[in-house]
């Protein structure tokens, strides 16, 4: 699939114009982000942070690689399947800072986003779900591996 | 004292080292690179010698020193120049290679071959040492597991030679397998002429007590190689 | 004197080494690597690349949509799979990167020394000018098949060389490329090691796949930069950016390529 | 200088699934140059997607998010003509946004 930028406009179907513009409307302020949590060093106080420790879930559908090949882009991705999800949460144990990544999940967007994070050593990843005030976690490891010649 | 190997009795450590030539650095007449070779003939424009005259100025014009490397690693010793080409030396070259390397086999001046498996299990991750990127103050890394399983359970290690897993424990402590593989580390091709793996040895890479770190990791019954 | 007892299970043990040590396990990474679907960074920098091309510059100001890369002033599709090449005006093989700062230099009056200086990126730092525009152009023939014209003297001449360098081995570690890119089906750790010698297909999967976006150093790498890059790890000196040395590697490899279709900016570890 | 961001943005059966890519360093402040001194933290802190100006999506990122950051997720509904619109902010305040109109 070809992405330079003149086949990117021409792709037929559902694709779309890009429009790149300055900032439309006046920068709004997010609802607050918890800036405390991100600087968290430990899964403890962390969870003290976001109200509580999960129970584990089935319902969380959770991929992550067991093995990554560079810890520098981990490719994730979570659906929740607990009705009323409104927000989803990336951890990872073994990072200096383990909250990654928070996503708010409004009415009428599907609980489920996909990114990429920084894994600095191999850990447990953890998602966390938060439906109708409970949180909600799935638990995944993935090595990460040395890689490259060792040069 | 340096092993004496009459030709008769050199195949007998040709299975040990054989592994070694079977698994992947073998030396240069593997068949599959003799045919590919053989069939990749494209209709030579230019002579041998003019293509080397060609290559010999290229070299000296397309490299620059930096850091710690200069352009005399550009130069090539005897046994470099018979290793470097597709189809390998001939075998008497390759026994003469053997040889001269067995010769100059320096063993450990206090007899004792094992160090520190703690420390020859961290040298044996390090893939530095000697690049220009490198700082020489620091000491090189072995990189073993560049090409060799080692520890049952770490998952990163490379195919290019044998699995070392469980040496010590399969091999025991003779003196002759200590020399063995001694000599193995220092230069070898004392068994393989042409070897993929450095001379950590002969070629200064690895000090003596680097090399005898090593060793331990391999033998040592407390190292995880042997659990 | 080889002691008896040593001989019985030298035999033994070299029985237990092989199994393991000939393990064609699967690729330890095809999940990682399949998870991350056809969503490549590089694509911003091609944007960018593009952009560069038809962009005024330099003391000359004027863009490089006059560069010739082989198949005409101005004409980028395809280019890149005829890469490297040889050039009339300049009677020289030319590599796409090499022909770029030609371009440049040329058409826009920017000086060579200062571009070649530095060509290539560090991590964490904007990608070069140079790395833009390759990503770019590499990108414009995807799909095409790699068809290196090996008839012209001079490039089978560069083709012989890098045919030559690729088992020159000398340095402290006796390397040379042959040490990890003559066998099939090995690697260093877990980074899988392509077959690169002469007639070997695995050549086809990885020229066709430069430029690529290298995941651990958050940019894309060019050709140039990785020849550059294996001579450092071969603790040679500094390969020179567009050498004969270079560009001989980069013939060998992309006539070994031949008729393989070009599938680039790739993803890499 | 803030880069370039491609989204895209494709209609399934009245699911709009979308992908972004972001052009940015996502420094964590953590690491080191190479002369030791450690480079300043430097990462997107608030993304924020809109469909005809309804807030489809919030994200709070930190710096272990990864270099050129990707992102995809799915709307219910969403129809062509719609205006979709990502942006990004940093903790240096910098900020991009894309809008796209949905096919």
């Amino acid at each position: 699939m070809t992405t330079t930028r003149r086949s990117f406009l021409k792709f037929g179907g559902a694709m779309l114009g890009t429009l790149a513009t300055a900032a439309l409307w006046p920068l709004q302020v997010f609802a607050a982000r918890p800036d405390d949590a991100f600087k968290s060093k430990s899964m403890t106080d962390l969870e003290k942070l976001l109200g509580g420790t999960p129970t584990d879930s089935a319902d969380i559908d959770f991929k992550t690689p067991d093995i990554a090949e560079n810890g520098a882009v981990v490719p994730v991705s979570i659906e929740s399947n607990i009705p009323g999800t409104s927000e989803i949460m990336i951890l990872v144990e073994q990072n200096p800072n383990p909250l990654s990544a928070m996503f708010l999940i409004p009415e009428g967007t599907k609980p489920a986003v996909s990114t990429r994070i920084k894994v600095a050593q191999t850990s447990n990843l953890i998602a966390v779900v938060k439906a109708n005030g409970k949180l909600y976690s799935s638990t995944k490891e993935t090595k990460v591996t040395l890689g490259g010649c060792g040069g | 004292m340096q092993i004496t190997l009459n030709a008769h009795r050199a195949w007998l450590l040709a299975p040990l080292a054989g592994a070694c030539l079977i698994a992947a650095c073998s030396s240069e007449k593997t068949p599959e690179a003799k045919t590919a070779a053989a069939a990749h003939e494209i209709p030579g424009a230019h002579s041998a010698a003019h293509i080397d005259a060609a290559f010999e100025a290229a070299l000296q014009s397309s490299f620059h020193p930096k850091g710690q490397a200069g352009m005399d690693r550009l130069e090539r010793n005897d046994m470099q120049r018979a290793c470097s080409s597709a189809e390998g030396p001939s075998t008497e070259v390759a026994q003469a290679i053997m040889k001269a390397a067995q010769e100059n086999v320096k063993f450990p001046a206090d007899g004792n071959y094992l160090g520190d498996w703690k420390a020859g299990k961290a040298l044996a991750s390090i893939g530095t040492g000697l690049q220009y990127s490198d700082d020489p103050s620091i000491p090189n890394g072995g990189n073993c597991y560049a090409c060799h399983q080692m520890e049952p359970d770490e998952i990163a290690y490379g195919t290019i030679g044998p699995s070392l897993t469980g040496y010590g424990k399969l091999r025991g402590q003779s003196e002759e397998m200590l020399k063995f593989t001694w000599t193995r580390m220092y230069n070898p091709h004392a068994y393989n002429a042409c070897s993929h793996m450095p001379r950590f040895g002969d070629a200064g890479i690895l000090t003596e007590q680097q090399l005898k770190d090593a060793m331990a990791f391999l033998f040592d019954p407390e190292s995880p190689v042997n659990q | 004197m080889i002691p008896s007892q040593f001989k019985a299970w030298s035999v033994a043990a070299l029985l237990v080494l092989s199994p393991s040590a000939f393990a064609q396990d699967e690729d330890v990474f095809a999940q990682y690597r399949e998870m991350f679907g056809d969503d490549n960074p590089a694509d911003l920098v091609s944007w960018d690349g593009e952009d560069l091309w038809s962009e005024a510059r330099g003391p000359k100001n004027a863009t490089l949509e006059e560069c010739d890369l082989g198949l005409g002033p101005g004409v980028v599709e395809g280019a890149y799979a005829q890469l490297p090449r040889y050039f009339a005006d300049t009677d020289k093989v030319m590599d796409l990167e090499t022909r770029l700062v030609h371009c440049m230099v040329e058409l826009q009056g920017f000086d060579a020394a200062e571009i070649t200086a530095k060509p290539f990126t560090s991590t964490g730092e904007p990608q070069t000018d140079l790395e833009k525009l390759s990503t770019y152009i590499a990108g414009a023939s995807k799909g095409m098949p790699v068809s290196i014209d090996l008839d012209h003297p001079k490039t089978k001449l560069a083709y012989e060389l890098g045919k030559k360098m690729f088992f020159y081995r000398s340095g402290p570690y006796d390397f040379g490329c042959s040490t990890c890119h003559r066998q099939s089906g090995k690697r260093i750790r877990l980074q899988a090691l392509p077959n690169l010698s002469p007639g070997a297909e695995d050549a086809d999967k990885v020229y066709t796949t430069w430029p690529g976006y290298r995941i651990s150093q958050g940019s894309v790498r060019t050709f140039e930069w990785r020849m550059r890059d294996c001579g450092r790890q071969q603790r040679m000196p500094e390969m020179t950016f567009g050498s004969d040395i270079a560009i001989g590697l980069i013939t060998y490899l992309a006539a070994e390529a031949n008729d393989a279709e070009m599938d680039a900016p790739g993803l890499k570890r | 200088m803030a880069g370039k961001m491609r989204v895209r943005a494709s209609i399934k059966n009245g699911v709009t699934e979308v992908k972004a890519l972001m052009s940015h360093p996502m420094e964590t402040g953590l690491r080191k140059d190479t002369d030791g001194n450690p480079i300043p933290a430097h990462h997107i802190t608030d993304v924020e997607v809109k469909l005809n100006d309804k807030v489809v999506l919030t994200a709070y990122w930190g710096g272990s998010v990864s270099q050129n950051p990707f992102l995809s997720f799915e709307i219910n509904g969403g129809a062509p003509g719609d205006k979709l619109s990502i942006m990004w902010k940093d903790n240096k305040g910098e900020s991009q946004t894309e809008e796209v109109t949905l096919k």
